[in-house]
């Protein structure tokens, strides 16, 4: 789950990581005088408040010389749709702000810690190219990229913290307050269970001290039941509605750009159907794995999560009955497509445990499905139907709709 | 031969008495395994699937004398539960439980390598391990398995059923099945797995089904490069996969341009490996390369 | 340092381990009606706070049935010296008890934390046979006591603790509560780096409940920089007055009851020079290791504590010069020897760095130093001198007395 | 040949630039050690008796290519500065600290144990150690020393001295000599030395020193009746302590009966050691063993 800049920034500062003294608004009101934040030259920064990096390029983030600019500024980012490379074409909504006094910055470094999988412990990654994206730096200057990783044991020891700060070039204040803020974000990180926090940049003032100009956090979702509080806090106006409806199902869906939709059982058989879809010519609309205890409430509510996207124009249902049997599965199916008055083209592939019942029972459904007991062919089938399906309508014997 | 279990395998259940691993427990026990009893604090001296209930592992180790335990305890426990497997000398841990935190899975791995190097690992969030007509620990459906000659590993749950129904319809049959699961921080990994059927006379061939995400497939592609000398058959889900989705599992995560599934599959094919980018043609291409491996 | 057992009680309490409500005193009248913590069956435990165990034996934990005779049992112990087998002849002062309500105990259990130099790890140790020496415990019942390590990454793990409950028979509310109590010893000892803690007994009352009827903590002197809340709450009156001048002035100094002093540089050197004394038929009457950086008044410091013990009847200075010159160990020889006015015979063996200067300066001295170069001759020497020093006053050419 | 150091070893100082790093950096220096540089951090870029000075041992490493370190940080920093050294290549670290926490040592051990297994860390609270006439990486006094033929492995400063004293008035003089440290928890133990003496054949003969505590020398004399094939002459230092009494160093304490210097004599003796009780003979014990063995 991510955290908005200025929760990661509240977050951080319980830490001791410096960052700005901001003010959090959902509204221009809000933005009244004595609730600016104090600023020596009269200039404040308004933030977009949304799940995505590169909110600059969006015109997420604009600057303002007066209390009456910050809330004029702040009256056209809200309720705004910013699109950045990184929320796709439809963009994300701006419900909040941040607004933070400017600062004099002399430098901009990089410095985030995450889950290294193949060393298996946290790596801390620093650079002195900040403010920018750290992938492109790795590209570009791979040995200006600093990396190192931390024991569980001891945790994170006073010599790493030193190393990084010598070899970030830090001197005076920023190299003496730097062992602080790695300790700070590192504390941050094992307490609250994080996959990853960014400071991009970490800043070194005119003054010379460190401030935390950007902060981003994203936290292990296996961790939540530990996390409460800052999983309370998740704002699912900047997550897809139908995978946030997905989750609350206990599906796994992913909204895709294409036209077949998938209900499968597993993620890399999901994949794998998707693969094989695109292989047969066609272009999945999802990635939809149903999970292991699957229910005829799950599978309707699968349905529902398809059915939703305008796009689809035929469903292929793969499921490879293991503990789940495939006859309960048919079942299933039959009884949510009564429910959702299904009248797309669906092609479904049972296998495994009690396979032939469920297809004698989908066979016996009068319902429009369409059995395939092998994979290829039931790939190859969907796209066909979705060809066909595009250009006159399906008829149905379903009872619904 | 086969690797890790068979039917002298002596097999324990942690979570015993749960739903979860009551109903896998009778599902070994139907299937052959070895299943000698189960674990559940509180309720040890009773007896659940006319096997006896203990309220440690070192009891039941002490008793039983097993040497393989299934976890099917919640996700908050697991941690504890794998290191409490380890301390009582269980050698082979299949943790099926899914949903445990990663910072615990890194305690988890730095404490096995430290004080439990010899522990087999495997999981979590997987779907276990088999070895066809002897031992099944794990969730898979025992009925699609037959007694055989390739070794399966996989990243995947129901895309290793594929395989292993694949393999069981061309007539090859498996030796042993295992699931390594898809967290970012796990136990046994493909090479490792490799490595045992590299020892296993049973094994002749294997097949290797990756995901997008992480780069142990780049890995295992070295290791069988340098030192694997059976044929392997690869397939990589995920091609369609657009980068930086999650899908599923959490460690199919595209990162930087690097584990997309070409990465992979080139280098599984500059290895040697046979990549298949069809997944219904696992068993069919295996059968294939064995038939001219024999010429 | 050892601590008190109130002082370990409230430490652990910190920790939510169940401990009585208690009162301490220093003089009878605190016991007052109105502070004297609540007891059912008006039944109160008087407790002599001395570092030391076996109290009980030694007449050190007394019984009263009303708050008046409270205050007389609290009148009997205050100011009394204890002497049990653990405290040395000279026993120890009582200046402070622990007065705790009486508890009904149902079984009497042994938990404690220390550190394994061999696994190099802590270990927990437990014991169903609780109350009693564990040390005999051990021997006589080698297989009831229980022990595991914890491993530094993930600290005390929830199977550890389950497994000890069940072991120790435990069932009902003092099975549930456990765990808990055993991870509140466990960060305490971490989080105060202690050596050792001990519950000794840990009971189970009548009500099912575990508390923790007696505690002790030794913490690692070493640590004393940074548990310094503890450190400051230091009891010297529980100590050897001597040692305790001699850590003032950086000596490492432990009374023994022979009556030959020895002065030497290093620990090993000096047990290995007490044994020699031993082996040539003497008795030592003191480890003493000037360490390192010895200075003049290290060593002036030195020959005041040794004759302080108005025991010793000569003196063996021991000296090898490693980094530390002998010229410079003499010339704080000579200068301490008139300081406090020497007067036993003193033998003094220095070897190693610039050892023929020193033995020149201590020649031309004109005190009443004997030089021996050779360590075994050095000890003959002053044992014999000692038997000597026993049946007739040495005349001595110093200056001082 | 020696064992750990000699005069190739590149030798680094942690703490260079304070008074006893300077001190002994100077000492080293003096002997003919070859000492490469020290670490500040801070005053990275300055010298300091006439070597480099580095803010990191990382730096130090890249640029002198050091492999041995000798640590003078206050106690408090000292596990830092260990592993620090440890995870810049450094080979051999000599930590002369005295007075680092228990719970410090145990995390470094584990640390050190977990990633860097090939790293020989001589005490913490130790005088270090020295090969005669080729490199001094400690506190001991240079000169009474003398290149030769036996190993000296001790937990005791000023009565490694003794022996080495004892052996270099017998002509013997030693091949290297290892003060390992008096703490309850340090790095290098009597094994790990006797394992490196049995290599080295410039080593005919060892001198182990002893003190009360623990069971260290035990576990020695088990390690020597086992695999250890050249003459080992053993002092403990401690027979008259009495039981429970704290002798200086933390490791030197008797408990429960065990660890006492009569225990200690036993086991040696029983594993083929020649036992020393006067510790002013351990020299000329050798001396007549090596006489002895010649014959």
């Amino acid at each position: 789950m991510n955290l908005h800049e200025y929760q990661a920034k509240a977050l951080l500062s319980g830490f001791n990581v410096p960052v700005a003294t901001g003010l959090t608004i959902t509204h221009p009101a809000q933005a009244a005088d004595d609730q600016l934040p104090p600023t020596v030259e009269n200039k404040w920064v308004i933030k977009a408040q949304i799940h995505s990096g590169a909110r600059g390029k969006a015109g997420g983030v604009l600057v303002a010389h007066s209390p009456d600019e910050v809330r004029e500024k702040a009256a056209q980012l809200l309720g705004k749709t910013l699109v950045t490379h990184q929320t796709g074409p439809a963009g994300l909504p701006v419900h909040q702000l941040l607004i933070e006094p400017a600062s004099t910055i002399a430098r901009e470094l990089y410095l985030a810690l995450t889950i290294d999988r193949q060393a298996q412990r946290i790596a801390v990654i620093a650079s002195t190219h900040g403010g920018m994206d750290i992938e492109q730096v790795a590209a570009d200057h791979p040995n200006e990229v600093l990396r190192l990783h931390i024991n569980p044991t001891v945790g994170l020891m006073g010599y790493q913290a030193r190393r990084l700060g010598f070899a970030l070039g830090l001197t005076d204040a920023a190299l003496k307050q730097f062992p602080s803020v790695l300790r700070g974000v590192y504390d941050a990180f094992i307490r609250h269970d994080a996959d990853l926090i960014e400071i991009n940049p970490l800043a070194i003032l005119s003054s010379g001290d460190l401030l935390a100009v950007d902060a981003k956090i994203a936290l292990d979702g296996n961790a939540a039941y530990r996390q409460k509080a800052l999983f309370a806090a998740r704002d699912v106006t900047q997550e897809d509605p139908t995978e946030v409806a997905a989750q609350a199902s206990g599906l796994n869906y992913i909204s895709l750009s294409g036209e077949i939709a998938c209900m499968v059982n597993g993620a890399g058989l999901a994949m794998a159907t998707m693969d094989l879809i695109q292989s047969a010519g066609g272009s999945p609309a999802n990635f939809l794995d149903v999970g292991g205890g699957t229910s005829t409430e799950k599978v309707a509510a699968a349905f529902k999560l398809i059915l939703a996207n305008p796009r689809v124009t035929a469903i292929l249902v793969n499921i490879f009955g293991g503990i789940v049997r495939c006859d309960l599965i048919a079942n299933g199916i039959i009884a949510a497509a009564h429910e959702v008055g299904l009248t797309l083209p669906t092609v479904v592939r049972l296998e495994g445990t009690n396979a032939a019942e469920g297809r004698r029972l989908l066979a016996q459904s009068g319902l429009n499905l369409i059995a395939e007991n092998d994979l290829a062919a039931a790939a190859a089938r969907v796209v066909h139907l979705s060809h066909t399906s595009k250009t006159q309508p399906v008829q149905t014997k379903g009872v619904g709709a | 031969m086969s690797i890790l279990i068979n039917q002298q395998t002596r097999v324990i259940c942690q979570g015993f008495t749960g739903k979860q691993g009551t109903f896998h427990s009778e599902q070994a026990i139907a299937y052959g395994t070895h299943f000698v009893g189960g674990v559940t604090p509180g309720k040890g001296g009773q007896r659940h699937l006319d096997r006896p209930v203990f309220d440690t592992v070192h009891d039941a180790v002490r008793e039983t004398h097993a040497t393989a335990s299934m976890i099917y305890v919640p996700a908050a426990f697991a941690a504890d539960a794998i290191l409490e497997a380890a301390d009582a000398g269980i050698e082979v841990i299949a943790c099926i439980t899914e949903g445990i935190a990663v910072l615990d899975m890194l305690n988890v791995k730095a404490v096995l390598a430290a004080d439990y190097p010899e522990v087999r690992l495997i999981g979590p969030n997987c779907p276990g391990l088999i070895t066809p007509g002897e031992c099944k620990i794990g969730i898979m459906p025992g009925a699609i398995h037959l007694p055989g000659k390739i070794g399966i590993v996989s990243r995947s749950g129901t895309l290793t059923y594929e395989a292993v129904a694949q393999t069981t319809a061309a007539g090859l049959g498996q030796s042993t099945c295992v699931g390594i699961g898809g967290d970012p921080i796990h136990g046994m990994d493909f090479i490792d797995c490799l490595a045992l059927f590299a020892d296993d006379a049973q094994t002749q061939a294997v097949i290797m089904v990756g995901e997008i995400g992480g780069n142990a497939e780049e890995e295992a592609a070295h290791f069988i490069k340098e030192q694997f000398n059976k044929p392997v058959v690869a397939y990589i889900a995920g091609a369609t996969a657009p980068t930086g989705k999650r899908m599923g599992h959490a460690g199919a995560v595209i990162s930087g341009g690097r584990g997309s599934a070409e990465d992979k599959f080139r280098s599984l094919a500059a290895a040697g490996v046979h990549i298949v980018r069809d997944p219904t043609t696992m068993g069919r291409a295996m059968a294939e390369l064995l038939g001219t491996a024999r010429v």
